[in-house]
């Protein structure tokens, strides 16, 4: 029986896989391969899209996407039960204009995980159908969850400028 | 002032609005409203001043006879004053219609023959008011054309097998007595066999039946209501239709008499039960059906055909106090059914056009008239104490519960709270709750309008307080009856099983009510808010989307649904397409060859020769 | 009609009734194991109501609420309180649609407030009024079909005289039958469908300030006093006990005595309404009108039957 | 307790009945909202104060707060606040709503509450207990008796301030303002 990582390291090329954990998968790749990655695993049997996530590594200048993928109905799938309950995919974006295509062809489920990635970090999902905001109610200028968008300062310019009702009554008189 | 004259002025005041229209379009409104005003002075004149006057000698040997008692006058002055209200109000309400001296002269047409059949001292200008009256009806049901035609076939359709049925009774009165004159038939009648006058009751109560939607006669009335135009509808539902309990005081109680009506039929089944049981269905299932209907006005029409089991329960029993309350629940519903037909209108023409339930609300801001006509309308017709319906429907419950008839009580009280729902339903989704934005702006209810339904808000709760004014004549008409009359003064009843007084009630709630808002006024006063500051869970309210009205009794409507398909309604459907396919197939015969008719008669003189040879008939 | 009792049983009713509420707060306190309220607490809520400034969606939002008020209170007179009655025309038909003014005031006012919560609240009330009504109406027509008459008075005259009604056999079925559906007409908590706090934001008095909340619940007080009264009279015998005080009959003593005896039913039979109102969840309207128009109409419906066979 | 004093019953019989009926009107604003449950059950039952919860801000007079103000609740907030009959207090649970708390720094949470609507009281804790929450009631009590218990009289006399710090944050209000606002004293520093 070939284990999932042979069968990876075949079929894909510049794969960095890292199977140390007992169930789970690391696979690094470059942002072209993500999507056939994620189609070949989904017809492999790990059809479930559990989480995508982004990490902000602000001094490479890059956004670090991470799609994890598992298999509910481990029954019948193809490379039998031994094989990792889950997969993580990561890849390097660009962080200046950060642009990424969507994967809701291959996985419909992803559409408010990608909304929020844009509403949070700013990064353009190309094909998305709805990339409205899906949290935050106020607009700022920096998205909010990027390393560079300094919240105590902001909070100082935003509710510290509002003064309390005792100063707005002196500042009246 | 001789009947002849009052008639004359109704029937020639109908031809004459209709010319006048070809002149000038004020004139003709002028001269609806002098000629309806006029009829109103003219009758009530007559107050308890029998008349007796024979119109035409000469038709068929027989006297075409008018008189005046105090059942006539009785209805005569309801319709009168109900058609110079309509006429009022229409005024208004047909301002932007075409063809309207067509229909001024069908409405007051109406209203002569209505006068005509009440004072008809005999079957024949009974039966020929009654044919104009019905004609006249279908005519201004299908004035609005594409819907209200079928609305108008089906109308003319069951009245015609009613005239037919009625005609058929006044032949066979006319064969076995050869008079038709009411007040001698009914000396004659008691000799009549039991047999004989239960065919004549059956007869004539089908037509009576069907002109007050009995109920499984009552599948014309809904459309008929609904599609009409609303000043008609309204006098459609007043009077029009109360002809039939008119019919039937006359047949029950003038043609064959009291005592024998109570002693048909034969031990449990008796005719007076049967038609009691009759009204009580009437009562139950129209309201519980009008809960779930979308239009203002099928709801109201549905409400008609409920009420009018009341009077057919109350007349059914015969005794002085069921006939009181039968009587007057006549009037007291004509009121407030007009009431509520003109609040209707009022609101379809602010609104222009839209009856929808769903789609209304919040109007009693912009419409206080309109919304006090609907108010105190809704309140007659659930019978608030201290409005007319109450006092009517208490007579009613009394007379059922002292002659132990406790089943009939059950669904005459039900019926009242299948109104209460089906409304409150109608007040609050065209009045109450949020108000559309597009309705923010809608026309004022003209003057025209708000006439009627002030006078007759206050006629419901004039009646209400003291409901003696009525039951005095009523009084007198049961003792034109044969039955004893009620001790009755300006307040209520005095019997012995419990009297009514309404003015206590009324003083109790004046008393109360005036402690209660001086309460109210002396504790601090509350700031006024728009609709817009409400609750709403912390958010801001959105414009048109925080109101609700859609499906009102929505649990109900689930568990009601599938017994609520008008079953009378399909069967007559049925029947109708029956006839369509039978007449179809026989039309083949005339194929329009004539070889075929030649061998037709072949065939036809070979039958009776055979008939001949085997049998000899001839 | 005396005047005394014009003013008597009005005042008799608000008291007691404000004290069943506190009362009722207290015994589910109680059940759930807990000290409650003081039994007062309704008047001390209603003051606080009073000094709180409302608001007002408009005269009609008025209106519905005092003409729920004074229906109510109109309808207090009606009943004999042990003896001690104010009004009697119009009978047991008058009271029953005297009954409907109470919720239509509401009804009008809860409108008026344009707030779709009390919308929802109203139409659930009205079809839980529809659903018990036909056990009630059952119930109520058995009585009078039985003693003939249609005064309220008069019931309770004949059952000093004959004893109680729920023990004449044939009347011990209508009286099952009423206490089935006493907590719908009270209110209590397995039909507490009208005012669900949680699901439509306590409805039809969703918009009711301060006096508004006030009102409300001096009319709530009154409704919850009438239908247990209704009930003691028709079935209890009203202020008589198995002939007790008919030694010291004539004196002023009789009238007093007979409102205490009168009060004392009405406390026992709130007492075992409210075992049933602590422990049950809320049904929904559906179920409310399913049950209801199940045992206890078939109840109610067996009673007639057998009443108007024998008369 | 002062509850059975007839004196004081007489003297002012509003004020007392305000404290021993407050009738609590509270959502779930922020993590203090698991104290309120336990608080009004059996082990240590709110009503014998005569505190109930009630659905509608209409019938209330006691709004508590409990935990950290996001933005978009205080709107909600506000509103509710509006929507209360008028003598009305309000209880704070926890640092949060005073300085922001742990969340002093968040972009979405609000630093001080008391810049947008009038509080009466805080109770201290990282979300108090159901006794620290009735130690709290006690001490509203006092702050009633002395009449310093005045959040709705400062609101409605500065109504103009704290409309015009709620529209700073906000940009435009959903809905107009309760009490009149005359435009030409409204100062923004």
């Amino acid at each position: 029986m070939v284990s999932l990582k042979e069968k990876l390291l075949s079929d894909f090329e510049g794969l960095k896989i890292d199977d140390r954990e007992a169930d789970r998968l690391f696979i690094d790749t470059q942002k072209e391969a993500v999507l056939s990655l994620l189609s070949y695993l989904k017809k492999a049997g790990y059809n479930h899209l559990a989480m995508v996530s982004c990490t902000d590594w602000i001094d490479e200048g890059k956004f670090e996407l991470v799609y994890i993928v598992n298999a509910y109905l481990s029954g019948d799938q193809v490379f039998g039960k031994k094989e990792k309950k889950c997969i993580v995919i990561r890849t390097k974006i660009s962080r200046q204009s950060a642009r990424f295509m969507t994967v809701m062809e291959i996985f419909e489920n992803a559409e408010p995980y990608e909304r929020e990635m844009h509403e949070m970090f700013g990064i353009d999902f190309e094909g998305h159908p709805r990339l409205t905001p899906l949290m935050l109610e106020r607009d700022y200028k920096i998205p909010p969850f990027r390393k560079d968008f300094d919240t105590l300062n902001y909070v100082n310019n935003t509710f510290g400028k509002i003064p309390s009702i005792e100063q707005r009554k002196e500042g009246l008189k | 002032m001789s009947l002849e004259i009052l008639l004359a002025i109704a029937y020639g005041g109908a031809f004459l609005t209709y010319f006048s229209g070809k002149i000038s379009q004020g004139l003709r409104d002028g001269a609806a409203v002098l000629l309806s005003l006029g009829t109103v002075l003219i009758v009530s004149s007559f107050y308890n001043v029998p008349a007796a006057s024979v119109l035409y000698e000469g038709f068929l040997g027989l006297s075409l006879v008018l008189r005046m008692n105090s059942l006539a006058w009785f209805f005569a002055i309801a319709i009168v004053s109900f058609n110079a209200l309509c006429v009022i109000y229409s005024l208004a309400y047909m301002k932007d219609r075409n063809e309207k001296d067509y229909y001024y002269f069908m409405l007051l047409l109406i209203n002569a023959a209505m006068l005509t059949i009440v004072l008809s001292g005999d079957l024949v200008t009974f039966f020929i008011a009654w044919e104009i009256m019905s004609w006249a009806t279908f005519l201004l049901i299908s004035y609005n054309r594409n819907g209200a035609l079928q609305a108008g076939i089906k109308y003319i359709v069951l009245s015609l097998i009613g005239s037919m049925c009625m005609l058929i009774g006044i032949l066979s009165v006319y064969t076995s007595f050869n008079t038709l004159n009411i007040s001698e038939l009914s000396g004659q009648l008691t000799t009549a066999s039991a047999g004989y006058k239960l065919f004549l009751l059956i007869i004539f109560s089908i037509t009576f039946g069907i002109k007050n939607a009995v109920m499984p006669l009552h599948t014309w009335l809904p459309d008929a209501y609904t599609e009409s135009p609303t000043p008609f509808s309204a006098v459609l539902s007043g009077m029009l239709t109360r002809m039939g309990v008119y019919g039937f005081l006359v047949i029950l109680f003038g043609i064959v008499g009291i005592k024998s009506v109570l002693t048909l039929g034969s031990g449990f089944i008796s005719y007076t039960k049967t038609m009691a049981w009759l009204g009580a269905i009437t009562i139950v299932i129209p309201t519980f059906i009008a809960m779930l209907q979308n239009d203002a006005k099928k709801l109201l029409a549905w409400h008609g055909i409920g009420q009018g089991g009341y009077m057919i329960l109350g007349i059914a029993f015969g005794t002085s106090l069921g006939m009181a309350g039968g009587i007057f629940h006549t009037l007291n519903h004509a009121i407030y059914i007009v009431l509520l037909f003109l609040s209707v209108g009022a609101v379809e023409y602010s609104t222009s056009g839209i009856r929808d339930l769903n789609s209304l609300g919040g109007l009693f801001k912009k419409m206080p008239i309109a919304f006090l006509g609907g108010f105190l309308g809704i309140s007659g017709l659930i019978g608030v104490p201290l409005t007319n319906g109450f006092v009517s429907k208490w007579l009613i419950y009394k007379t059922l519960i002292l002659e132990n008839a406790p089943f009939l009580a059950f669904a005459a009280l039900l019926g009242t709270w299948g109104t209460i729902l089906s409304v409150y339903k109608f007040l609050h989704n065209l009045y109450l709750g949020q108000i559309p934005e597009k309705h923010k702006n809608i026309k004022k209810t003209p003057l025209a309008m708000q006439v009627p339904i002030v006078i007759l808000s206050f006629a419901i709760i004039l009646f209400g307080i003291m409901p003696g004014l009525p039951l005095k004549v009523i009084n007198s008409i049961n003792v034109a009856f044969g039955f004893s009359p009620l001790d009755v003064n300006l307040w209520g009843v005095v019997s012995e099983a419990g009297t009514l007084n309404m003015l206590n009630i009324f003083t109790a709630l004046i008393v109360f009510g005036a402690i209660v808002w001086g309460i109210f006024r002396i504790s601090r006063p509350a700031t006024l808010t728009d609709q817009y500051d409400n609750y709403a869970a912390g958010a801001a309210i959105p414009k048109d989307k925080y109101h609700y009205t859609v499906e009102y009794y929505a649990p109900f409507y689930r568990m009601v649904k599938p017994f609520l398909k008008d079953i009378f309604d399909l069967l007559y459907q049925k029947v109708a397409r029956a006839n369509d396919f039978l007449c179809d197939n026989i039309r083949k015969i005339y194929t329009g060859y004539v070889g075929n008719y030649v061998m037709y008669i072949v065939f036809f003189m070979a039958f009776l020769i055979f008939i001949q040879l085997k049998w000899s008939v001839f | 009609m005396n005047i005394v009792a014009l003013i008597v049983s009005p005042l008799i009713a608000l008291i007691t009734g404000l004290f069943f509420l506190g009362l009722s707060r207290k015994i589910s306190a109680r059940i759930h194991w807990r000290y409650g309220p003081p039994v007062y607490q309704p008047f001390i809520d209603v003051m606080r109501a009073f000094s709180q400034k409302s608001i007002t969606h408009g005269n009609f939002f008025d209106f519905g609420i005092i003409l729920s008020l004074t229906g109510t209170i109109v309808l207090v007179l009606f009943l004999p309180i042990g003896g001690l009655w104010a009004l009697n025309t119009g009978g047991l038909i008058m009271f029953l649609y005297l009954m409907l003014l109470g919720p239509f005031g509401i009804a009008l006012s809860g409108a008026a407030a344009a707030n779709p919560n009390s919308s929802i609240g109203i139409s659930r009330n009205f079809l839980l009024a529809l659903a018990y009504e036909v056990p009630l109406l059952l119930i109520l027509l058995a009585v009078m079909t039985d003693y003939n008459t249609i005064s309220l008075v008069e019931i309770v005259e004949k059952q000093a005289a004959t004893g109680m009604a729920i023990s004449s056999w044939r009347l011990v079925i209508p009286g099952i039958a009423y206490f089935l559906i006493l907590p719908a007409i009270l209110g209590l908590r397995p039909f507490e469908i009208t005012g669900a706090v949680q699901e439509i934001a306590s409805g039809p008095i969703a918009e009711f300030g301060g006096k508004h909340m006030a009102f409300y619940t001096l009319q709530h007080a009154l409704q919850t006093f009438v239908g247990i009264a209704l009930f003691v009279d028709i079935f209890l015998g009203g202020g008589t006990l198995f002939g007790l005080l008919n030694s010291l009959a004539g004196t002023v003593w009789v009238d007093i005595l007979e409102i205490f005896i009168f009060l004392l039913k009405m406390v026992l039979v709130l007492f075992i309404g409210l075992f049933v109102n602590a422990v049950y969840p809320r049904f929904r309207i559906e179920q409310a009108m399913q049950y209801l128009w199940k045992w206890p109409t078939l109840i109610a419906f067996v009673g007639l039957v057998i009443v108007a066979i024998i008369n | 307790m002062d509850r059975n004093q007839i004196s004081k019953w007489l003297k002012n019989p509003g004020k007392m009945a305000h404290k021993y009926s407050f009738h609590v009107v509270y959502f779930c604003t922020g993590c203090g909202i698991i104290e309120i449950p336990p608080s009004i059950t059996t082990r240590w039952d709110a009503e014998r104060f005569g505190i109930i919860p009630v659905a509608t801000p209409r019938q209330a007079n006691l709004f508590l707060i409990t935990g950290y103000v996001s933005t978009k609740t205080l709107k909600a907030i506000i509103r509710t606040y509006e929507q209360m009959p008028e003598p009305k207090y309000t209880v704070a649970f926890g640092s949060c709503p005073i300085n922001g708390g742990m969340y002093y720094d968040s972009y979405n949470t609000i630093t001080s509450l008391d810049k947008y609507i009038p509080v009466d009281g805080y109770i201290a804790g990282c979300m108090p207990r159901p006794e620290a929450v009735f130690i709290g009631v006690t001490h509203l009590w006092k702050l009633i008796d002395m009449d310093k218990a005045d959040g709705y009289k400062r609101y409605r006399e500065d109504y103009v301030h704290y409309r015009a710090n709620q529209e700073q944050l906000y940009g435009q209000m959903d809905w107009p303002p309760l009490f009149p606002v005359e435009k030409k004293e409204q100062a923004n520093l």
